[in-house]
């Protein structure tokens, strides 16, 4: 997976996650739970949809990797080095 | 081999898949073609031609007409470690053969608790547009995406003609390649490949915003016009190639309509129990929260294709078809 | 011993060998011109290799006497046709093969598979559909594998085994590799257009394939007489331009040499041969079978040919069995069939998480 | 003939705005089904009816607010003379079962119905109306309008005139025949952002083909900034905020019951941090061997342990009312549920303590799903018998919250953190968590407390079981 495929990717799963969230307006850096206010249902609901997404499985040991959009695409492009 | 890495150079998709099947030739000595015609005749579509003075009679095998027999000598072949190429002139004979494809080549790694993988490639010319009727139209790929156990490819571009045999023949199981007659001519340049064709994922072949596309083979570069039309009246489209139609790519059709939330799905064959209708029930199944408009389909006309021209093409998904159904999706 | 002698010599004009026998009816087993030959087997003492023939036919009919035991006590279900009558062709024909050849069978395999080699145990734990079955529970009855032993079914597609045969010896061919490919069939398969096709394909390019055509009279329910305009089967064959000759099925000597002479000369690239075994089975065609299109005085006639009580009777003859030594080789055999049932029923269940196992070679991918 | 009123959702509820009927008169009922869509200070809520029957009369418009108690519409009960006849047996005796099912706050609200509100007698046949339609004293219409209402197939009888003398004028047909419409043509995905950005879609007017309702017409009917069409790429991205169409009386009507909850209820407090060693052990080995939409969050625990102690400790589980303590029948935890851009509701999870651990899980996504989307039921709001507030998501150690009244607890989880832990004498890292309560001293004192913090530590330790 390409990287900004990564990151589009990450950005569409918090969209569906908060619909009402300018997903846009977050920096790279940003820490998204805090952000666009994701308690951990929602963020249970971003590592679904993601997964979904990718078609691997994201495991709750992870989720330490998915805090900003730059790690968490990060992690999505080293993870389908490896895999798939 | 054949294409030097530099040079992106003219060429066809005859000439694609003919040098895709030098290089395999070249590169494993278990490599074989065998089927009717393909050998002294040089393919009844002209794919294979010199590949019998390069290669020998040996392993450009002339097979008597026996679709059954040499389906199945192919099948044979693969469980004993060889990687044959078996050619059928048209799909419509494959149906000769269907025996060797659905109860061999697709089963025996299942029945036999995995013992025995089938290693084989089999290609075989598909669809219409040519004017040969009835008995010679036929686009019954979606046929073969129904059975588990292989995998079933149809490269629409000059690209994949040239770069998805490769790994075709390293897939350990069957693989049924069809090409649709009318882009043997296609010409185009040959980009050099960036990296292997992966076999379990679509082409999105153009970007859009408005209506997905959704097609494979012979009605790709169809769906393209389509898109260059829909484009003047402000309309994006995203063309989908399927390009493998089993195991469909689903998480690549399922993004697609998530950021277009339309979809027309083109294809050759007939509208009832096709492809499309695949395609169809899985977008539904998937993406109906995504959907603004209802899943269109342009297949063709149910009927057996007709010789006269004008009726042939009228039976035909045609570009107008097309950019008409993305208008009834968008509009 | 004449009439043995004639047939050697006329084995390379096998139409007029074949000819001859069709004419001569065939109600009974021994009425088939290939009769046995008392001679001792090249390079192996007679009387131990006779005991391994009678221990391998013995084997066979017990374990499929236990299979009709078991199917009704529903421990097995599916199809299971029973080769019972017909033991002498897998187990002669088979001392003609060595571990590198290969084998294609029918659905009726059992016998083919036992004389192969696959241990009771692995084709009993199939017919229970259990992990550790040949085919680890997924084929069952009609669908015994075992790919190091080259056995590549059980196919119950009538003929569809025959063009992988001719593949499986294409490749040999092509790599000149010295190996036979024997693929047994059934006289309902000469109407089908594989046989044909492969036949053909085959002699066209002499390819290293032996063809046995297991003819028991029955296509199903179908007499050959109804099913077939021309019965002589081996005089058809050798009409595509490979040696053909019909031998006796019922005796299983007469089938070993039949077959170590067709290999042989397969392996000196003579292309394929045809075997058209003259056999019967005693029992229906299947378990569902009530067998209504058999005159039960045809089954006796051809009960009193039975290949193992010839055998036997042979063996007594000549003095070179004992009732101690047949004690011994039924113990042995009931020891191995009572261990491989205790075993199948001892075995694990296929996880049903593992369903989509095997499908492709990758992983469990629905699509 | 029996009335579906405007219910009473909770002690703070004193009126309610009826937004949407989910029925039209001559629909069946059931009893349980949802029939209205009212919007309270505090949420969104669906409003099940307490009878089966049909729908004779809609007796408000959407958009009214009306007091608690107010008949919203008439339900012609099954059997009732006038029904429709579809009854086997006619000499079976006719029983009103009205009030039979109804809960005391319904049949005090009932009770309490305006006398003037006239009886209206049984409807004389089902009359597919259009939400929104009121009787209306028809004026002298053209043959051009009576020829669009015969072509749109709209009832003229059934239009509200706004013309002069209440004359139902072209428009008047043509919106009628656009709401007969609506409900058979609205594409999934605008009605799933519909969902979403909370737009009422019987308001909305649709431009696909066959007047469907698309995501576009949704948008434009959102209220506050419309995305641009641009924006479509990710989904319902940036929508507006759903803080802004949330009424300020939110805000209001938390004041106000956490005011006379402080004023009226003594709060003690306690505290006990528990060691989640186990428990997140065992929910990390549980995750790893279901599907992500099947995992469990530390939360799931956290009630559960809550509700089985709130079993095993009745007198924190139930009402103060009139000066005394009546127990809750069942272990119905309201979850507080923070909403985006502001505001609380704390929805009940029916009968926690009973629920496996599976279960409660998926009931607790569907509800706060539900909450924020504003579509909880009726029950759910007013059944509550003890809250958990969980603010670890903030970040937050420990919470010591206000009581819900008529509640006498309530339980505050913090955040799941790794602290120093001594075991045995020996020191290691553990994670933690702190849980606190909150009782009402006038129904429990310490000690009870003190014996319901004891139980979650307990049923925490052994996360299998619970």
């Amino acid at each position: 997976m390409k990287r900004d495929e990564a990151l589009d990717m990450v950005k569409e799963s918090l969209a569906e996650v908060v619909p009402d969230a300018d997903v846009t307006a977050l920096g790279p850096d940003d820490k998204f739970r805090e952000a666009l206010e994701i308690d951990s249902l929602d963020f249970l609901s971003f590592i679904e949809i993601l997964g979904r997404r990718t078609g691997f499985r994201i495991e709750d040991e992870d989720t330490a990797h998915l805090t900003t959009l730059a790690d968490s695409a990060d992690f999505l492009v080293a993870r389908t080095a490896d895999g798939s | 081999m054949g294409t030097g890495r530099a040079d992106e150079r003219k060429t066809t998709y005859r000439e694609a898949m003919r040098e895709a099947m030098r290089e395999a030739l070249r590169a494993d000595d278990r490599v074989f073609l065998m089927g009717e015609d393909v050998g002294r005749y040089g393919g009844c579509f002209g794919v294979s031609l010199g590949l019998l003075e390069e290669f020998g009679p040996e392993r450009i095998r002339d097979a008597p007409l026996s679709e059954s027999a040499f389906v199945g000598a192919g099948i044979g072949a693969a469980l004993s470690g060889l990687r044959p190429i078996v050619e059928i002139m048209t799909v419509n004979s494959s149906l000769l053969a269907l025996d060797q494809i659905l109860n061999n080549a697709a089963t025996l790694l299942h029945m036999s608790g995995g013992q025995l993988p089938v290693p084989l490639v089999i290609r075989m010319t598909t669809g219409a547009g040519r004017q040969l009727a009835a008995q010679h139209s036929h686009s019954l790929e979606g046929w073969y995406a129904h059975i588990p156990g292989i995998r079933v490819l149809a490269p629409a571009t000059i690209g994949d003609a040239r770069h998805m045999l490769a790994p075709a023949l390293a897939d350990p199981d069957p693989v049924l390649i069809f090409e649709h007659g009318s882009l043997y001519n296609t010409a185009g340049e040959l980009a050099p490949l960036s990296s292997p064709v992966d076999l379990d994922r679509a082409a999105v072949r153009r970007r859009g915003t408005d209506i997905s596309l959704i097609t494979y083979g012979g009605s790709l570069p169809k769906a393209l016009a389509a898109a260059d039309e829909l484009a003047a009246d402000d309309i994006s489209a995203e063309v989908v190639d399927l390009r493998t139609l089993r195991p469909l790519d689903d998480e690549t059709i399922d993004a697609s309509v998530a950021r277009t939330h339309r979809a027309v799905i083109v294809d050759e064959a007939w509208r009832s129990g096709s492809l499309a209708a695949e395609v169809s029930a899985r977008i539904a199944e998937r993406s109906l929260y995504e959907l603004d408009a209802p899943v269109e389909r342009v297949c063709s006309a149910e009927v057996p294709i007709p010789y006269a021209r004008l009726l042939e093409q009228a039976a035909l998904p045609r570009t107008a078809d097309i950019v008409a159904a993305a208008h009834r999706a968008v509009d | 011993m004449s009439p043995a002698r004639g047939t050697r010599k006329r084995k390379a004009s096998p139409s007029t060998q074949g000819a001859s026998t069709a004419s001569t009816g065939r109600t009974t087993a021994t009425s088939a011109a290939a009769a046995s030959e008392r001679e001792p087997v090249a390079g192996r003492p007679r009387t131990e290799h006779r005991r391994e023939l009678l221990h391998a036919m013995l084997r066979i009919r017990r374990f499929e006497e236990r299979c009709v035991e078991l199917y009704s006590a529903a421990k097995i279900r599916g199809f299971v046709h029973l080769y019972i009558g017909e033991e002498a062709v897998a187990v002669g024909v088979n001392e003609a093969l060595t571990s590198e050849d290969a084998v294609v069978a029918t659905y009726r395999e059992h016998g083919h598979a036992l004389a192969r080699g696959i241990p009771a145990e692995a084709v009993m734990a199939e017919m229970y559909g259990k992990t550790t079955g040949c085919s680890g529970g997924r084929g069952g009855s009609m669908h015994l594998f075992d790919a190091g032993r080259r056995f590549y079914g059980g196919n119950a597609i009538v003929a569809g085994g025959l063009p992988l045969a001719a593949g499986l010896a294409l490749a040999d061919r092509m790599r000149g590799q010295p190996r036979v490919t024997c693929c047994f069939f059934g006289d309902g398969a000469y109407a089908e257009g594989e046989f044909h096709e492969t036949a053909n394909l085959a002699a066209l390019w002499n390819l290293p394939l032996l063809l046995v055509c297991e003819n028991n009279l029955y296509a199903m329910g179908t007499a050959i007489e109804r099913h077939e305009a021309q019965t002589d089967l081996a005089l058809r064959a050798a009409s595509y331009g490979m040696a053909a000759w019909a031998v006796d099925g019922m005796d299983v000597e007469a089938v070993e040499r039949a077959a170590r002479r067709a290999a042989e000369s397969i392996r000196g690239g003579g292309g394929p041969r045809f075997l058209e075994m003259r056999t019967y089975r005693f029992r229906a065609h299947s378990m569902y079978d009530p067998d209504r299109y058999r005159d039960k005085t045809e089954v006796e006639q051809w009960k009193a040919g039975d290949p193992v009580t010839r055998l036997m009777d042979r063996t007594r003859e000549d003095g070179e069995l004992g009732e101690k030594e047949l004690t011994g080789i039924e113990r042995r055999i009931t020891e191995e069939i009572d261990a491989a049932v205790e075993a199948a029923e001892q075995a694990p269940e296929e996880s049903v998480e593992d369903l989509l196992r095997h499908v492709t070679s990758r992983s469990t991918e629905v699509t | 003939m029996a009335e579906f009123t405007m219910p009473s959702l909770g002690a703070d509820m004193d009126e309610g705005t009826l937004q949407e009927w989910l029925v039209r008169a001559g629909d069946r009922v059931r009893k349980g089904d949802a029939v209205a869509v009212v919007e309270t200070a505090k949420s969104t809520i669906e409003v099940e009816c307490f009878e089966t029957g049909t729908v004779g009369k809609l007796l408000v418009d959407p958009g009214t607010t009306v007091p608690v108690g107010a008949a919203l519409a008439l339900i012609e009960p099954a059997g009732e003379p006038g029904a429709p006849k579809e009854r086997e047996k006619p000499d079976k005796p006719k029983k009103r079962r009205r009030g039979d099912e109804a809960r005391p706050e319904e049949r005090e609200a009932q009770e309490r119905r305006p006398a003037a509100q006239p009886a209206p007698g049984p409807a004389k046949e089902p009359v597919p109306a259009p939400a929104g339609v009121n009787d209306g004293v028809r004026g002298d219409e053209g043959p051009l309008i009576r020829h669009l209402a015969e072509q749109a197939g709209v009832d003229l009888d059934a239009v509200h005139g706004s013309g002069p003398g209440k004359r139902v004028t072209r428009a008047d047909v043509e919106r009628a025949a656009a709401a007969r419409r609506l409900p058979a043509r609205i594409t999934p995905l605008a009605r799933r952002l519909a969902g979403e950005l909370g737009v009422d879609l019987s308001g909305v007017t649709g431009t696909g083909r066959d007047g469907a309702v698309r995501a576009a017409d949704v948008r434009q009917a959102a209220p506050g900034p419309t995305a641009p069409a641009e924006q479509e790429s990710s989904g319902a991205a940036a929508a507006s905020p759903s803080a802004e169409r949330r009424p300020a009386g939110m805000r209001e009507a938390i004041a106000g019951l956490m005011a006379r909850a402080n004023r009226e209820i003594p709060h003690y407090y306690l505290s006990t941090t528990v060691d989640l060693t186990a428990a997140m052990d065992w929910m990390h080995e549980y995750n790893r061997h279901c599907p992500p939409g099947a995992r469990l969050l530390p939360a799931a625990l956290l009630l559960k342990a809550a509700a089985r102690a709130a079993r095993e400790v009745p007198a924190l589980n139930g009402f103060w009312t009139d000066d005394g303590f009546s127990a809750g029948r069942g272990v119905h935890l309201g979850v507080a549920v923070s909403l985006r851009g502001g505001g609380l509701v704390a929805p009940a999870l029916h009968d926690a303590d009973t629920l496996e651990l599976p279960q409660l899980m998926a009931g607790l996504k569907d509800l706060v799903h539900r909450a924020r989307t504003g579509r909880l039921r009726g029950s759910e709001v007013s059944d509550a018998t003890i809250t958990v507030t969980n603010l670890g998501d903030q970040g937050v150690e420990s919470v010591l919250g206000v009581i819900y009244p008529p509640q006498v607890a309530l339980v505050g989880f913090g955040r799941v953190v790794e602290r120093p832990w001594a075991v045995d004498g020996l020191l290691g890292v553990r994670p933690v968590v702190t849980a606190t309560l909150s009782a009402d001293h006038r129904a429990t004192d310490g000690a009870v407390g003190a014996r319901y913090l004891t139980a979650v530590d307990r049923f925490l330790q052994s996360p299998e079981e619970i």
